[in-house]
């Protein structure tokens, strides 16, 4: 290892954040994509033994795993007959050369609850389903979900992730609970029977970059760190638009219309690609 | 409340713009009454204050100046940095005056919405710190927010590409309506906070929460366009004040010159 | 603006302070003022509806905005019979260039610890008319206050706001609290009925500094930049001190008298002077 | 329990300070048995231990020595650093090591207490920590403590302008008392910390808290000036035993160069 | 449940070696099932990952680079930052992503037992940054860590004198035993993690708690480093995977210019 | 004072390291003790009158004080029939002029755990003793430890600290609390009659230093910066090794079992040193 190479990585990303540039004007990508198309995507669920439901997912280089756990909690006073849905991601110091260890950054703040809010606001999981007696005793379900390589496009891997492991994972029977919430030992579910999360729909976040004023899909770290602007949208089943964060940048009035139509096929297509991979239904 | 009075004006799409009346007796389409007045803290470089309804939001500037510590600064431009802070007595229930996570994510679209705006190259090496409190929550405090902290940094006399003001639309009841108060906000089906860059036709800070179909995002979006450019026209005449006031006082000084 | 601008306050203040010098050695102040006046003082009560009581105090330039909310608590061991009483103060970013966000320092705590204790030391409130049941549940009362903009002379003003909002503020009526405690919706006070928060008596708090061996009252920003000493006295209605605090420097041992003559002179002024702003009877 | 006694004996002013017994069945004009030892620590550049009652704290000094980081570096003078903490066990109920609001408080009106004795000037670009660690608290600890790190500062050879010694009087059961104990604090109706230069003869801490009149105040502030002058004398004896020490070592090293 | 079998088979201790069937089914000198896998991430400069029964852990490697800030750096060697870290879905109940004090010694005497072989003095006043992730906990988890940290190393091009290789011995129901699992570790009487670097024969990490006799701690230190020689096999397998793939990619690189 | 003084302290370190070195090559130590000498021991026990139990410990330069103190608090729900035992230990500021303030840097939470681990694992003190109701309530039990001057060595003198304070300590007694739970003052037993602390056995740690390939035992502040490597071992009473910690640098295979066996002999010796100090009976 020669010394010039200390700052390798940093050097790597700013002469490939040139080539991308050059790249996108000749209409090209990089990694020889298309505009819209996505990273091959890769689902492994159940990769968390101790975790009531769990995947990991890769989007070309980008790793995250997600691990859904539940404890018995006290429900908020203005919601009394709903569980609690709690969702927090970290990127792991191990992703990037940038990525620090430490409480956790605006940007990680931020994806948290952009991801949260992506499964809050679709109603994909029925919380009303996580009642044991309602206004004192709830299930409190944990969504946490790591980035262990960050190769962009964070958000829209950690949201698959965390609908692989609901769609795939198990929750304590709130029924069983609930008749045997005195014999419990405190604090602990692991003896109760469980059934699946009663889930009803899965959203689909999709982040689209605009480059050289040209919009692209799934973008890489690098292709992130020349863009323009930023924004992911999460749409349901349904086609409604359930959560929309502009991250970085600015749009013109009639671009915003623009990434709306091109997030809505995105979103059909990687649904369909994540049935597809958990081996669940097409519609 | 409003609900009951909501779901029966379910309607045709033209009546129910027409009849709805939202919980505090505005039309759809309706601001809250608001008033913005600049540079009303001596110490800061610049400030501003907003009341939008209930909303009292406090902005101050300081900077440019050097920044610290050394190792961060940037070579090329001005480092801005936004908080976003709600008091304790801002909200019902008394809030801790350490930053929520809320308050961390926000005080970051923030930034760089105003990032789009200020003409950071000016200003190697340099640092500018916005700062906006919350005196008083009520229902779309991050947009109220923002236009203030551009008209405070306009008031420091900070360069800037165009002004940056924000609105919010919302959906409540199955009705799209302009500025969501704090009931609606907690009621409503859908919030649509966008700031923009009125002259550069830029949108700078867009987000959304609840349920919208593209249909009505498009309504709920032109909606919070439209009430953006009013508070425009409301940063425009707050700036115009405090410039007229800054000749008199500068006519005043060259009388004593003189 | 010119670069040469940046640091213009700071260049400003320290030009302000070798004026101040130079004027007090001439036994005048730079804007005017005798050096046993305050500056104008405005107060407007009520101007936080969400709070149940609160104040905007301009002192000068010195801007304060105070709230005072309540919760259900639980009382100290020691004292079962007594309400909780909690102040705490920040000095916001905005109030001056050397302002910081960020954890209080140690002024500020100081600044909050002194207030406090004129509130509680002068029994302005009747504590133990927020009780509950004693020994299980009382009221909690939070005073937080604000400094927006720092014009010397905080705790003065802070205090002056303080008593402004407890005067002229309400609280849940315990009462009502206690014989409604099973149905209220839990940390939920806002459908109680309202009452007079129990005032006693109300304290004043006056700051003096020494500047070239002579004393001031309610210095500004830059009369505290080169006071050689501060101290801060608070008296009750009944002319006895319930606070004192020596913030900076030092004093002789017939110093100290002479400033708590001047204070006790000062506090009699300044009650009136809320008195008067408030509406209230004159003694 | 000493409320009985205390209202059983509120007579004209000359007798009761003669009859008035305390808690601890201390004269109101008397303080508790106290000790002071120098030069205890090894490490420190400066130390001290004092006893007051049941209160133990031991000071330590570093310095003066380079400051970091290098841009809160003073270039006029030294920056003084004080810590007052108080161990886990150093009181009934089992205190975090963490420092307190009251602990922030307390250590900053010690370093201004301290700030106006040593020369600072002498130090541009360095700092001198002070470290008082209370082991055992039983009442007026802030006093003892500054008490403590005066003859730690003069321990480690810093050039000061005179000595800090700080005494508290209070009022209890409406007699005005010196050095007041960890019950009387708790239980009586004022307390007045004070520390002084008692040759330059100026105040440089001053505390109060509870009610006072004017007439009482002056005399519980003449009573702790008394207080801190009797502990005048044992910092000073304190230091000569050192200071004999140090001569002894001193000739030692000479009879052995010889 | 495993005690009930456990304490019928205690009988003379060369019976018992040859009977004793553990919890999971093992024999007291067998691991679990492992694998090592090098060069698993895209970004960091190296990496690893284990799989040790139920244990998986992640391991990255970034740098040699410049360290930050300037004055901690050291000017005969690189500096060694490890982070030990278990997230959230690791163990049964949810861990906060907060290092526990449990999680902040691990990493200290994980980075001694790198700094023992990595050569540190090739490079001054730089710093290397070592990050251990457990994804799933199942017992044994800080020597898993210390195993894949060094094929992270390796992996990365650093140069080290040795590689560390990591496994514990334990005692449960009267038997040593090789590679605690997690409820042999809540269970059992002893626990002994140790780290060594094989060809130098040295320990770089000894911890133990529970109670062992003098002989007891013989035979389970002898266990241990079995153990771990087997494991030094199976990092040299995955560095020399690794290695074969560079290989081969680099001939590529070499056709491609020729 | 010089100027040139000021980093004295690390100058004088230095040179004491080097003669450290020099003198350990010729087989002696820096202040005349053989490899294997403990330095002079002082035990002074009921130090802290506030707290149950309590030392202060000399060992050469080296100053800790030990206080422990009892609170009522919940079992830990997978040890419903056990008391709670906490240590945690500070190397204060005045120590050293390496030791900093704040937060507890990676080396004292160290320290802090193999101390813990020291009184735990040797079962000294019979948490069972300290349960008042199982699974709702037992006595926690605080073990806090300060390190005054740093002369190395620490966590032999804290281990010996606090096992003096536990040997001569006292409790509130679980039966009186048990029977008068109602009607104590909450979280105060300060009313509640004492017994003996329940101690079975005590542990001592003994640490060994290798410096030039050679071991010595007791290792000074300066001895410790110069050291290849340092151990620290536990035993109890009955020759178990109960704790062992490689705090610094690596051992071959052999020295591992050398330095068991001087710290098993050095383990007698100290236990003994420690009972005829408290005035116990020895074995």
């Amino acid at each position: 290892m020669k010394k010039n190479n200390f700052k390798k990585k940093t050097l790597k990303e700013i002469l490939m954040a040139n080539n991308i540039l050059k790249f996108i004007k000749e209409n090209r990508r990089l990694d020889g994509r298309g505009f819209l198309d996505y990273r091959d995507l890769r689902i492994d669920t159940g990769v968390i033994k101790k975790a009531y439901g769990s995947a990991r997912v890769e989007l070309g280089d980008t790793i995250v795993i997600v691990g859904v756990q539940f404890e018995l909690g006290t429900p908020f006073p203005d919601s009394p007959d709903k569980g609690i849905l709690l969702t927090e991601g970290e990127v792991l110091p191990t992703a990037s050369f940038s990525a620090e260890a430490g409480p956790p950054s605006e940007e990680e703040i931020e994806i948290s609850r952009v991801v949260d809010r992506s499964i809050r606001e679709s109603e994909m999981v029925d919380l009303s389903r996580l009642v044991i007696k309602p206004g004192e005793s709830v299930l409190k379900m944990f969504i946490d979900f790591n980035i262990f390589n960050d190769d962009g496009n964070i958000i829209d891997a950690a949201v698959i992730g965390v609908v692989s492991a609901l769609l795939t994972g198990e929750m304590p029977d709130p029924e069983y609970v609930r008749e045997h919430l005195e014999e419990l030992p405190p604090n602990n579910l692991t003896s109760v029977p469980r059934i699946p999360i009663p889930t009803q729909d899965f959203p689909i976040a999709n982040t689209i970059a605009l480059i050289d004023n040209k919009f692209i899909v799934d973008p890489t770290f690098a292709e992130e760190m020349v863009s323009e602007a930023r924004i992911t949208i999460t749409h349901t089943v349904n086609n409604e638009i359930c959560a929309i964060q502009l991250i970085q940048g600015g749009l013109g009035y009639e671009q915003v219309f623009e990434v709306l139509n091109i997030s809505l096929d995105k979103s059909i297509e990687i649904r369909n690609r994540i049935r597809e991979l958990l081996g669940l239904g097409g519609d | 409340m409003s609900n009951k009075k909501g779901k029966k004006k379910k309607e045709s799409n033209e009546e129910k713009e027409e009849e709805f009346i939202r919980i505090d007796g505005r039309k759809p389409d309706e601001m809250r009454p608001y008033k913005i007045r600049a540079h009303i803290l001596r110490n800061a470089d610049g400030s501003a204050e907003i009341r939008l309804g209930g909303n009292w939001i406090i902005a101050a500037v300081y900077g440019p100046k050097e920044h610290f510590p050394k190792f961060e600064i940037s070579q090329d431009k001005a480092i801005l940095n936004c908080r976003y802070h709600m008091t304790p007595y801002s909200t019902t229930e008394r809030k801790s005056p350490k930053p929520s996570r809320r308050e961390i994510e926000l005080s970051k679209v923030i930034k760089n919405a105003l990032e789009q705006a200020v003409v950071l190259e000016e200003f190697p090496e340099m640092s500018i710190d916005v700062y906006m409190e919350v005196a008083q929550a009520e229902g779309s405090t991050r947009v109220a927010s923002v236009t203030a902290a551009a008209v405070a940094l306009a008031d420091a006399g900070i360069p800037m590409r165009d002004l940056v003001v924000g609105c919010s639309a919302g959906k409540v009841n199955g009705h799209i309506i302009l500025d969501v108060g704090e009931e609606e906000d907690k009621e409503g089906e859908a919030d649509l906070p966008i700031a923009i860059m009125p002259n550069l036709r830029k949108v700078v800070l867009l987000q959304m929460d609840g349920k919208l179909t593209h249909e009505e995002f498009k309504e709920a979006f032109d909606l919070a366009l439209k009430g953006a450019m009013e508070l425009y026209e409301e940063q425009v005449r707050a700036l115009t004040t405090i410039l007229k006031d800054m000749e008199i006082i500068e006519e005043g000084v060259k009388d004593e010159k003189e």
